[in-house]
This record gives C-alpha cells, structure tokens and sequence, in this order.
C-alpha cells in the first residue's frame, strides 16, 4: 500500500536523499516524563533508520517561551526541518511563524497546533484517551464513584483527556459519579490527595490516570497502604485505566492490579515524525486518506494535515504483544 | 611593680588600605584602671579586639601575664583572661535578658540539658547585683538602651575574668547609672580586678583611672600617670596641638524682647505629658533629663519623627506638622536623630549623598540631582564641618564615629533650619569634634536659628542660654546659663540635696 | 507572650478543623488523620530542616532537590542497569545510607560556599536548586525509579500502632529537634547566630563551624525527606521535590520561623505543616473546583500569615 | 571601586561570547544576536522590576504570576466567549491598558501588605504568587488564550530598524530607571530605603510611600513584560510566568542586584540578563545533551556568582 494517499509518497527508506536534505531539529517539551524520556531515546534509533541526520535533541523543560527560543536557535543553526513537540497548542504558533519565515518546514508531535503552517501533526488524540479509558472503566463499573487524577490543568494534553473522559461519563454513564484530583503532574501531590479522598469515599470503583508514568507508583501505594489493591476479578477490585504504556504499567496489568493503560505510541511518534520531516525536506506532499501503518491522515478544520496514530488500548489480553513500544524499551 | 597583665607590644593591623594600628603598644599592669583615650579613629576599637581575640593582629605580638595569647580559636582560654563590653551591642534581640547574660554557657542540669530554671535564678541575681530592674525573662530587644548596656557589663564582669574591657561602656548611660557602674567599678578593683576603660568623657578618666594611653592617628602616643596628665595636655596628646578648651555660656544672650519661634503648648505623647515651653530666635534651648525622662521623644515629637497624642506647637506663627518628617523639614526644622548608626546614615551611600539627603529634592530641576551640585554643596558641607574624609564621593561608613556625626549634623542644617533639634549630638564623640559640633551650634544660633540640644552631658549643654530639666515625662526645673554643674546633676538625678 | 507566639496558629488549625468535621464527616476518622499525617511526614522533615538554617539566618534553596536527587541517587547505585540505575548493584543498605550521606554532602558544599566563601545563601542555593534538578534528570535520563528493593519504600509502608513509621521518625525528629533547640547549648547557639552573628562569636560560639554543621544536618534531613517521599509514592520521579520549597518556606514561615533568623520553634514549624495538610486534604474532601483549588490554598496561607501577624503584634520584617 | 563592582560580569560574559564564537560560527551572526535580544526582553523587564524592589530591601516573588495573569485579563475582556474570554469584547485599547493596571494593582496589594500590615515580603509574595498562578488557571479554565487582537503581539513581532519593538521597549526601561536610580532623588530614595529606612525616613523621606510606589511601578512592568512575553509566544498559556521568579532572581543577583537591599546598579542588573540569555543560547548551540543543559546553566551561574564575588571582593551576605 502507499504512503497516504499522495501520488509522490515514498516509503520510509533507509539511506536515500537525507543527507543531501540538510539536517533537521528535533524539540522536546519537556524530559522528566518517562514517555517523552521513551520517545527522546527512540528519536535517534529512527533517524538512523530512516537515513535522517538530525541535531541533538532540544529539551523546552516544559516551558513554552523556551520552546519558541528553542526553534528560533534551529533555525538560527540553519536546519532544513523541525520536529517539534509543542508544550501547548497556541504558545507555538509564534515559534512556528519563525520557522515559515525561513521556509522551513515543521512536524508537529503529538499536540496540534491551533494555528500557523505544519506540513504535518502527527499525533495519537488524548481526547480519545480519555474516551477509551470512560469507555472501559464505564462498562465494568457501570454506577458509582470514579476517581479521574488530572494533570496539570494548564496542559492541553491534560485538559483534553479531562474534558473527553468527563463528557462520555455525562453522556454514555449517567450513574457514575467522577471525582477530581488536580495533581500538576506530581506524585506526591496525587499521593496525598487520594489518600484523602479515599478516607471519605471509600466505595471508589474506578480510577483514571491520566498519566501512568507519574500517577501509577502513587496509585498503587496509596491503594496497598489502605489494603485496597485487590486483584482483577476479586469482588472489591477497583477498575484502573491509566494512560502512557510505559513498561511498568504492563507488568501492573499481567499482575491485575490495573485493568488497562491507553499506549501513547512513542516509538510511532519518533519514527512518523522524523518520516514526514523528511519528505518535506525532500519536497513531497501528502493528502487526507488512509495510511501504510494503520492510520488516517485526516484534514483539520484549520487546513493542516493530522495523521492520526493508533492509540492501542491495552489489556490483560493484549499486554504481551510485542508490538507495544512498552514491551520492547529496557 | 609586678609582670603587667597584658602586653601588646608593636601590634599593627589594616583593613585595606586603612591602617588601623600601627606598633601600637600597651601594658597594664595588675590591680590598676588603665584609660584607653584618643579621637574618633585612633584605633582603640580595634586594639580591643585584639586584646580580645576577635581578630589577630597583623603583627606584634599581644601577651597575657607574659605568656603569649592563646590561639584563637580557643575562646575558652580567651574568655578565662579577659572580658569585655564591646562598642558595638553584643545582645542578641530576640533571646531572654537571663539566656542573654549566659550565651554558651548556660548553667546545665544533667545529661548536658539547659536548666532554664537556674538560668532563671542565676540571672536575676545577677541583674540584682547592678540594680538592673528588668525581668529577667523580657526580650533583650525590647529592653531601652541603657538596660541593654546595663546588661551587657553585668554579663561582661560575670565571666570572673581578673581583666575588664570597657569600650565607651557610658555613651549610653545617664548620670545615675554612671555613678553605679564607677562604684562597681571601684569594688571590683579592689578585690584586685583590673580594668582597661575607654571614653570620650574625659572627666570620667580621672575619676576612674589611674594610668592612661593615648593613640593617635593608629600610632601609640603616650602611657603616663593620669595624675601627671592635666586635661590640658591630654587633649593636646590626643590632638596633637594644643587646643583651648571651649568656655560655657555663662548668662543668656537672648533678651526678652527676642520674638519667640518655637511655641509648644500642651504637647503629650508616649512617654511625656502636658509639656509647653518656648524658645526665642537663636536661642540655644538645653533639654536635660534621665533617659526615662521623656525627653528623646519630646524631641523627636518636633521633628516629626513621632506623632504626640496632643497639644500643639507652633513654629513662627504657623502651626508645626506632626508625624511626618518631610513636612517638618518643609516647615524649618532640622534634627540630629538620636543614633547616627539607626536613624542618621545610610552607611553604603557616600558622604555627599548622606549631606544632602534633605535636600534632594532642591539640587536641580524635576527632582534630578545635578552631579555638579551635590558635589558643590558636599564639598562645602566637609570644610564647614571640617569633615575628615578623602572626598565626597567616600562612603560614610568608612568614616570614624566622629567624622559621621558631623555627616549627619550636615544633612541637619543643609535645609537652612529655623529651629535645629539636636539629640544626643555628641555621643560617642572625641573632645576635638565635639569642639568642633558645639562651634557650628554657635555660628548658626548667631544666624538666628533656635537650637535645642537634648542631652545630659554637661559639656553639650555649656553652650546653652537656658537648660530644662524634665522628669517623668514634664518639665520639671529651668536653669539660666551660669548654672552650677551639681545643681544641674542634682536636678537630672531628681535628689533634692539639703 | 513568647509562648503566644508559638501557639499564633492554633486557633486557625482549630477553626479549619471543626470547619473539616462539618465539611465531611470523614474527615475526623482515624484513617483520614492517618493520612494527613503520613502525606504531611516528607514535607515535615524538610520543613523541619530548612527550619534551622532559617533559625541560623540563612536559606538553603536547594533542600528541594535533595529531595530528589538523594534517594535517586541512593536507588540508582542498587537497582540494575536494567531498571535504569548504574549496574553497581550494590547492597540495598548501602544505597540507603548514601541517601543521607549525598544529602549530606550537598549541605556541606553550600555550607561551604555560603560559609567560607560568603556567598549570599539565597541565591548559591537558588543556583544549587537548579544544578541539581538537571543533575537528577541527567542521572535517570528522565526516567522513573520504580525498581527499588522493599526497604526503599519501608517508611512509608510499614505502620507500628497503626502510624506509618515515616510519622514516627517525622515526630520524632521534631521531638528531638526542638528538645535541642531548647534544651541544649548547640541549639540554642542557632539562635545566638541568627540573632547576632557578632555577639554569638564573641561568646565563643564557632559561628562557621556550627553554620557549616547546620546545613549538612539540614542536607541528611531532606535527604530522609526524600526517602519517606519515595516510600509514599512508591517511585522516583525525575521532578521529585520539584517546587516543594514553595510550600516548605510557607510552612515554616505560616509556622512562626523568622526569615531573617533567631526566631522560631519546632513546635510552630510543625503547626505550619500540619496547617498545610489540613487545608489540602479538606480542600480535597470537600471537592473545591479543581480550577480553584490553587488559589484557595494560596488564600488560605496568605490569611494565615495575617493571623499570625495579628495574634502576635509583631512585624515580620 | 564602585564602579568596577557593576561591572563585575564584564569580563565573564566577554569570555562566554568568545567561546561562542569558536563553537558555533552562527553564535556572531545578526540573526542569532536579535534572536538572544528578542528571546530575553521578558524577562529583562521583570529583572528590572524586582531590581527596583530589591533595592530597596524587598521581594516580591509573585511577580513572576504577574507576567501570566496581567495579560491573560487583558485578554480575557478583550476576546470572544467563543474564544474562552469573558464574552465582554473591550476595545482591544483597554484590554492592554489593563495588563498594566492589574500589574500595578497585585503590586499594590502586595505592596500594601507589606508596608502597612508589615508582612514578611518574601512569605506574602510568596503565598500571591501561588494565589495569582491559581487565579490564572481559574480564569482560563486551564485553556490558552490566543486570538486576541494583533496589538497583543505587536511588542515582539514589530520591528524596528530590525530589532523588535519588546528589545526597543526593555532597552528603553532599563535606560529611564538607570537614571532615575542615579540622577533622580526618587531613584536615590530607593538605596537610601534600602540602605537604611530609619535613617531615610529622618531625612524626611517617606519611605512608606516610596516602597508602596516602587511595588506599584514593578507590578506594572511585569504586566509589561506578560505583554512582551505573550507576543514572543503568539499566546497566553496557563503557566505563563511559572518558575521564571527563579531566572529573575538569579539575574538580578548574578547582576550584583544585593538581596539585602541599598546595592546595585541597572548596567549590573542588565548584564545579568544577557549573561543568562547568552549561556541558554550558547548551551542549544553548542548542542549539549538535552539531559545535561540545565545542571551546566546552573553551574554556570553559581560560578558567575563566584566571579562576581572575588572581582568585587565583597561577602555577599
Ligand atoms: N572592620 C573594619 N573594616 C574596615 N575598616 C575598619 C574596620 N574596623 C575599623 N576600621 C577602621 O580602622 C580605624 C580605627 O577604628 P577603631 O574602631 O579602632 O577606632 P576607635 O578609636 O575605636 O574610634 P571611636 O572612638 O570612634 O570608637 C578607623 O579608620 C576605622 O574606620
Ligand atoms: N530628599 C529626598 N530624597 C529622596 N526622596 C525624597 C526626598 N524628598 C522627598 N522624597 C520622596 O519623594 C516623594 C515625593 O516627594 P514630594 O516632596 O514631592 O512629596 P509630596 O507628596 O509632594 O508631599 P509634600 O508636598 O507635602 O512635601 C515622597 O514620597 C518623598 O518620600
Ligand atoms: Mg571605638
Ligand atoms: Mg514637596
């Protein structure tokens, strides 16, 4: 099958025009999250796969004016394409006007921008993480109280898996009742506050973690310390969804004390990124339509171009698959 | 003679570029009160704390009963050799008065634990000893300045050491407490303590001291008998010249027909009441009390550094702003605040700045200060005060005690003043400044400005056309120039002698 | 009075706790306090460290990153290569023990610094804050530390009577602290240093050594801090300890410590963090809008500071 | 002697562009330098606001909420519901009027709290900082603001004779206070305050409403530096501003900025910011690991700092 549905598509090739190409820019949001730690250490592997030559990884150290001096300093070094995971949604569309200035084209990872030109958002949605993680935790609890520990309220990523997992609880489990734990993205923090809130509800059913890299030791801390964490299948098991599918929630799941995990594709996002850099720098072009690896490129409202990764929700029963970048990182 | 107790021999030290000390020299000998005098700057400070073994000398050598000093960062060996009250408080603000009196080395209870309660016990005591009359568990901070000093020799002479540094332990004394700590003083060494004072009250060296050094500018000068030193000679050995001592005023020279430009009717505030007085244009007004007296914050009411409850005062017909200094400076008057280090300077900032603090707002348009300005005025401010400073340019705290005084009698009077309020002008000034100060007093009362000096030293209240005497907070006697310094003393302490 | 003083926020606690038994009558069960007390223990020590150096009238910034970088440290030389620790495999006590030691050592470099080389306390440890949280991403590659053997995670996990033992070292270590403070010549050396540096020297007092002693206990301290942290979460994150310094300073300072030294009990320093724990936990039980809840609790330290203000007439400066 | 103490960095920062210019032929070029100017006007302008404050011998550490909030209003009122504003669409001249007004108010309140109710400044900033960061995310529901007007962006994305108009505006600033600090006896009346406020106050300063007018004046350039920020980023994000107090007072102290008060000079406060501007710079270009670039940037400053101090001589205490 093709790449996508553009008539000068190429499959990823190894070698090939790269050099030539010019170099390209690769900027982290931020690298104290084991994905963005798992997706640091696969950008180098894919670029040798890929036959792409890139700078060193740039780390914005989760902040959004450090992100746009970030690509102003690539363009600056002159490369030929960028990489760039935003922080935000809106707080780069100034560092990407830099980049359309010079000409250069930008892949954006993982948060679409609201506005400005990308030649391509390749992104897994985190409104369908919050969904699939409703989804599940819904079905299985069906009526009661759910815990949702949130990220930081300021991160549209957060934001996003809030909104949709609070939405599909309205609209698709009237009688669940979602509790909120604000918890910036700190252990600690969700530690304390859960503990707290589990004092007072005790009959928690379901737990959502809207990232299993921060949330997941707490969670299952505070759960063994109150003599909560029960197995899957034991009567008084709470449902835990959590979101990330680093290695460690996979070895929670074969365990049964979390049900699930929604797998941000990692490796997909180093390796489509780094992909579609370099067709841009080699001038190719692409169109809405169905992709070679399981995907869709679809067209925003705003014009820009989304490939729109599989998100695989893992369980019990698929927790193995060697496929999962989670079972395959040491 | 017996083996002095403590020698320095040719000890020097610098701070920079400053010399501070050099080849000095003292040896004082057992059971004797050696003076330490000489002008601001001299180094007398600075000789205590190597004697004290706060700092090592540069060079020379500092021995104890002929045995060179101990290292030091043996305190002990130190404290077991010498005690002493330093210039600068060595209170610690926020601990009790009793934890205070034994810093490092409270008496302990077993297993090396604080007994707070023979803390407690031992301290009042202690306090009892000197008539302290502060509880023992006050906060040191809250205490007033002369309990705080009070506090300070009685702990300094409680370490049981055969040797006591005095370093100007009576600029904040009044009288009474003085005569208290000269009795002590005697008693101790006649149970063989020696002491090594020093002050700027020279009368106070011959009532005390048996034998005096002086230095002058770092170098020792002279060590002789007090008795073989007049007052005289002593100034000069200080100065270096020959000085004439300046005379008191010895009756008024404002008639009654001077039109009055200070009216205070009334006036009550934290720690007087009902106060009403006058002074006339370029008289020079005495205000002499002991330091419970109410005085300070009589004056300072004036100035408008406090805000009195009630009454009013009236400065040449308009009626003077309370509670807020910048009106008052705007309004005519002038003030010389009671501590130079507390409210007089900004130590960082340079000589010139500090003169003319006042008067910013008038060297130049919109506020902005001309460089060429503030440089004029500085340089005017240094030779009329005759200023001892390398320029105006200098930080101010790189100047001596003396010279800083005078800074802050600069940023005093360059408002033109009506009425100048001095408090406390001279303390802890050395006789040639406080010539010097008392002269300015002259000229600018002769330009007929009204002063009022607040103090109750008697040298700063000689110049005086008229002394008020406050206790408990009111005016309670007035003396006409030409008073008798006994009757004035006897006025401040509050006895009435038969 | 000075007893007052200490006891300035108590009516406040007081008042939050009826105001907590109202909101959720959870909130006064034995498990619900269990929990205030064991999420408020790691805070607790560091508060109770970066007390004495404030007592002392220093700062020291960067206990926030030993919180981090200790225990990290002290896992990634026991864990293996890979769970991405350094491959030493040494024994689990000695990565214990070089929790305390590294928290130790980074006491002693700012002692150090801010001691002998006079630099100004806030900002060297402003710049260590920084050095050593990109240390600790540096040294975990960003990763999280979940591999640790179980006596990493004892303090917190293990109970005796039912309390979590990282509350009774926290208790304890509060007890002993302030039995220093009060009791003994060391202790109260802190304040004759933080009150007058001068006088305290003139006293005999080693003003450097005692300093230099103060910030490696404060270091050892958090870094136990950061043992119990990664006991209660069960991981090491790489931000571990990442802005804890804001609540620590709010929790020693709402608690009576004194910015500028010489000033402070243990038995006010714990108020604070107890204040702290109350408020967040009942903020959370009573399921304050999660947009709002950062603001309430800033309020609410801010209306505590003017309580203690207030009850204690005295001004802050 | 006074003199050299300002330019203590000098040197320091000359040998950093040296080094860049061997490592990265790009360091020198035009482009690169505008890129260094344009990436730290932001923060110059918060520099120079808690320089002011510093000055006089305060903190204000809510400033850096200040630089999120203050826009993030103007915005709200200015832009659509639809938009996640508050539906009031202002003309876009009273949205920018106001970043500054609310600047100057938060500035006010602080400045209020502190002068009149006599609060530790460094504990009430403190606890504003963490209620203003709060308020934001209330505000915002969390979300990012950025279709607002052009205006909003023009301080960064205007230039003139090819520098933006925010390096202009920065320059500017630090120009007017270097001169007030200097030549202006209101700008004297800060180091006096800071020096010595009993002894300011004596001569007839009024250093209650001086204090109170510099907390004003450096709350509304931080509402300015917000604005300038929120150009550079095209938006207004829900963090805006967090931990940015720590590159603040890192470039204020580096800068020789005195946390004690009455020392420092806007040239020094100045060169502090670009040192930081320069070394963020030189580390991206010089292609360090991104998991070692923040422990060397403050390694960096800690030795700036040791520089700093030896050249000048002075304890920093
Ligand atoms: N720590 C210091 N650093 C720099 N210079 C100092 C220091 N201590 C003293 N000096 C300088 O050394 C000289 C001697 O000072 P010292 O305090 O010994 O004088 P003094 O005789 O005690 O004066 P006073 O009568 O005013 O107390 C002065 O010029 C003083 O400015
Ligand atoms: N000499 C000075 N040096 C520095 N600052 C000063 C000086 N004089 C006044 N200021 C300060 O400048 C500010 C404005 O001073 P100004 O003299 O204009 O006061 P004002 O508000 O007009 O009051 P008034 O007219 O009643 O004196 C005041 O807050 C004051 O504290
Ligand atoms: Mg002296
Ligand atoms: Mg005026």
């Amino acid at each position: 099958a093709g790449c996508g549905s553009t008539k000068d598509a190429a499959r990823p090739a190894a070698g090939g025009a790269g050099a030539e190409a010019g170099r390209a820019g690769v900027v982290l949001p931020l690298l104290t999250s084991p994905f963005w730690q798992a997706y640091n250490n696969y950008v180098p592997r894919m670029a040798k796969e890929l036959g792409v030559e890139t700078l060193p990884t740039v780390n914005s150290n989760s902040d959004p004016a450090q992100q746009v001096t970030d690509i102003n300093n690539l363009v600056t070094q002159g490369v030929k394409g960028i990489v760039v995971s935003p922080l935000d949604s809106a707080a780069i569309v100034a560092g990407l006007r830099q980049a359309e200035n010079k000409g250069i084209p930008v892949v954006a990872v993982d948060v679409a921008p609201e506005s400005g030109k990308v030649f391509m958002i390749v992104r897994a949605n985190n409104r369908a993480y919050g969904e699939k993680a409703c989804k599940h935790i819904g079905d299985q609890v069906k009526k009661g109280k759910v815990v949702q520990i949130q990220g930081d309220l300021a991160s549209v990523n957060g934001r996003e898996r809030s909104e949709a997992f609070n939405q599909c609880m309205k609209a698709n489990y009237p009688d669940i009742k979602v509790l909120e734990i604000p918890a910036e993205w700190k252990s600690d923090v969700a530690a304390a506050k859960l503990d707290g809130l589990l004092n007072a509800n005790p009959d928690v059913k379901g737990i959502y973690l809207q990232a299993g890299g921060v949330y997941l030791a707490p969670t299952l801390q505070t759960l063994k310390s109150k003599g909560m964490l029960r197995p899957a299948g034991d009567d008084k098991h709470i449902v835990i969804v959590s979101n990330d599918g680093i290695p460690q929630e996979f070895d929670a799941i074969r365990k049964g004390e979390i049900d699930a995990t929604v797998s941000q594709p990692a490796d997909a996002y180093a390796r489509y990124g780094l992909f579609y850099v370099k067709a841009a720098m080699e001038g190719k072009t692409f169109r809405p339509g169905p992709t070679d690896h399981d995907s869709e490129i679809v067209k925003l409202p705003n014009g820009l171009l989304e490939d729109q990764l599989a998100a695989p929700l893992v369980t019990k029963e698929n927790v193995d698959d060697k496929a999962l970048w989670g079972n395959s990182v040491k | 003679m017996s083996a002095p107790l403590v020698e320095a021999i040719g000890v020097g030290k610098r701070f920079g570029s400053t010399v501070a000390l050099a080849d000095a020299r003292l040896t004082v000998v057992p059971g004797e009160s050696h003076a330490l005098v000489g002008r601001n700057g001299a180094g007398k400070s600075t000789l205590v704390s190597l004697l004290t073994g706060l700092q090592a000398p540069d060079g020379g050598e500092i021995r104890f009963g002929g045995e060179p000093a101990p290292p030091l960062a043996d305190r002990d060996a130190w404290r077991a050799r010498v005690a002493c009250v330093y210039q600068r408080s060595t209170i610690v603000p926020d601990l009790t008065v009793g934890e205070n009196l034994f810093i490092n080395r409270q008496p302990l209870a077993g297993f090396g634990r604080i007994s707070w309660k023979r803390l407690r016990a031992e301290g009042r005591e202690l306090l009892d000893q000197w008539g302290v009359e502060v509880d023992v568990d006050a906060r040191a901070g809250d205490l007033a300045v002369e309990d705080r000093q009070l506090v300070e020799i009685a702990r300094a002479l409680s370490y049981g050491a055969r040797f006591i540094i005095l370093d100007e332990p009576t600029a904040q004394l009044d009288n009474n407490e003085i005569e208290r700590l000269f009795a002590r003083m005697r008693a101790l060494q006649e149970s063989g303590v020696t002491f090594l004072f020093i002050s700027h009250h020279l009368q106070e060296v011959y009532e005390v001291c048996q034998t005096v050094t002086v230095l002058r500018d770092a170098r020792w000068i002279i060590t002789a008998p007090v008795a073989d030193l007049p007052r005289a000679a002593l100034v000069e050995a200080m100065t270096g010249e020959a000085t004439a001592l300046g005379e008191g005023v010895t009756e008024s020279r404002v008639g009654p027909d001077v039109p009055v430009r200070l009216a205070v009717s009334g006036l009550s505030g934290d720690a007087f009441t009902d106060v009403s007085l006058a002074v006339r244009r370029g008289e020079v007004l005495g205000l002499a009390g002991s330091s419970a007296s109410g005085k300070i914050e009589l004056a300072e009411s004036l100035v408008g550094l406090r805000t009195p409850s009630g009454g009013s005062a009236v400065l040449d017909g308009e009626a003077l702003p309370f509670g807020d200094v910048r009106r008052a400076l705007d309004a005519g008057v002038g003030c010389v605040p009671r501590d130079r280090h507390h409210e007089g300077l900004v130590p960082e900032l340079s000589v010139g700045e500090n003169s003319a603090m006042t008067i910013a707002g008038r060297l130049g348009k919109y506020g902005v200060i001309a460089p060429s300005r503030l440089r004029a005025h500085a340089e005017r401010a240094i030779a009329d005060l005759d200023i001892r400073t390398e320029g105006p340019g200098q930080p101010v705290n790189a100047l001596s005690g003396g010279n800083q005084q005078k800074v802050v009698m600069a940023r005093a009077l360059a408002t033109d003043p009506r009425l100048l309020v001095l408090i406390n002008p001279t303390a802890g000034v050395d006789v040639k400044s406080k010539e010097a100060l008392l002269a300015v007093v002259d000229r600018i009362r002769a330009g007929g400005t009204s002063v009022i000096i607040i103090s109750d030293e008697l040298d700063d209240l000689r110049p005086c056309d008229r002394v008020l005497v406050m206790r408990h907070g009111s005016i309670a006697d007035e003396f006409p120039a030409g008073w008798h310094d006994h009757d004035l003393v006897a006025s401040i302490e509050g006895v009435t002698r038969d | 009075m000075r007893r007052l003083r200490e006891l300035a926020l108590v009516p406040a606690l007081v008042a939050l706790i009826v105001l907590g038994a109202f909101v959720n009558e959870n909130f006064l069960s034995y498990a619900n306090i269990i929990s205030i007390l064991g999420s408020s223990a790691a805070l607790a020590m560091v508060v109770l460290a970066e007390s004495l150096i404030l007592i002392t009238g220093k700062i020291d910034l960067s206990l926030e990153s030993v919180v981090g970088i200790a225990p990290a440290l002290g896992a990634l030389v026991v864990i293996p290569a890979a769970s991405a620790g350094f491959g030493l495999e040494l024994p689990t006590a000695v990565g214990l023990a070089l929790i305390v030691v590294v928290g130790a050592l980074v006491g002693a470099f700012n002692g150090f610094l801010v001691v002998k080389l006079r630099l100004n306390a806030f900002i060297v440890s402003l710049a260590m804050l920084i050095v050593l949280r990109g240390l600790l991403v540096g040294a975990t590659k960003g990763k999280t530390l979940f591999d640790m053997p179980e006596p990493f995670f004892a303090l917190a996990t293990t109970t005796f009577l039912g309390i979590p033992i990282s509350v009774w070292l926290a208790a304890a270590a509060f007890g002993v602290a302030g039995f220093f403070l009060r009791y003994h010549r060391l202790g109260r050396a802190l304040y004759a240093i933080g009150g007058n540096p001068a006088a305290a020297r003139a006293a005999g007092i080693r003003v450097d050594r005692v300093l230099l002693g103060v910030f490696v206990v404060a270091g050892a301290l958090s870094g136990l801090g950061g043992l119990i942290q990664t006991g209660y979460v069960g991981a090491i994150n790489a931000n571990q300890g990442a802005n804890m310094i804001f609540m620590v300073m709010a929790a020693a300072v709402v608690g009576g410590i004194a910015m500028d030294g010489g000033r402070g009990t243990m038995s006010g320093a714990l108020t604070g963090v107890l204040l702290l724990g109350v408020v967040t936990n009942l903020l959370t039980l009573a399921q304050v809008s999660s947009f709002w809840i950062q603001s309430i609790q800033g309020a609410i330290i801010l209306v505590a500071l003017m309580i203690a203000r207030v009850t204690t007439g005295r001004a802050q400066e």
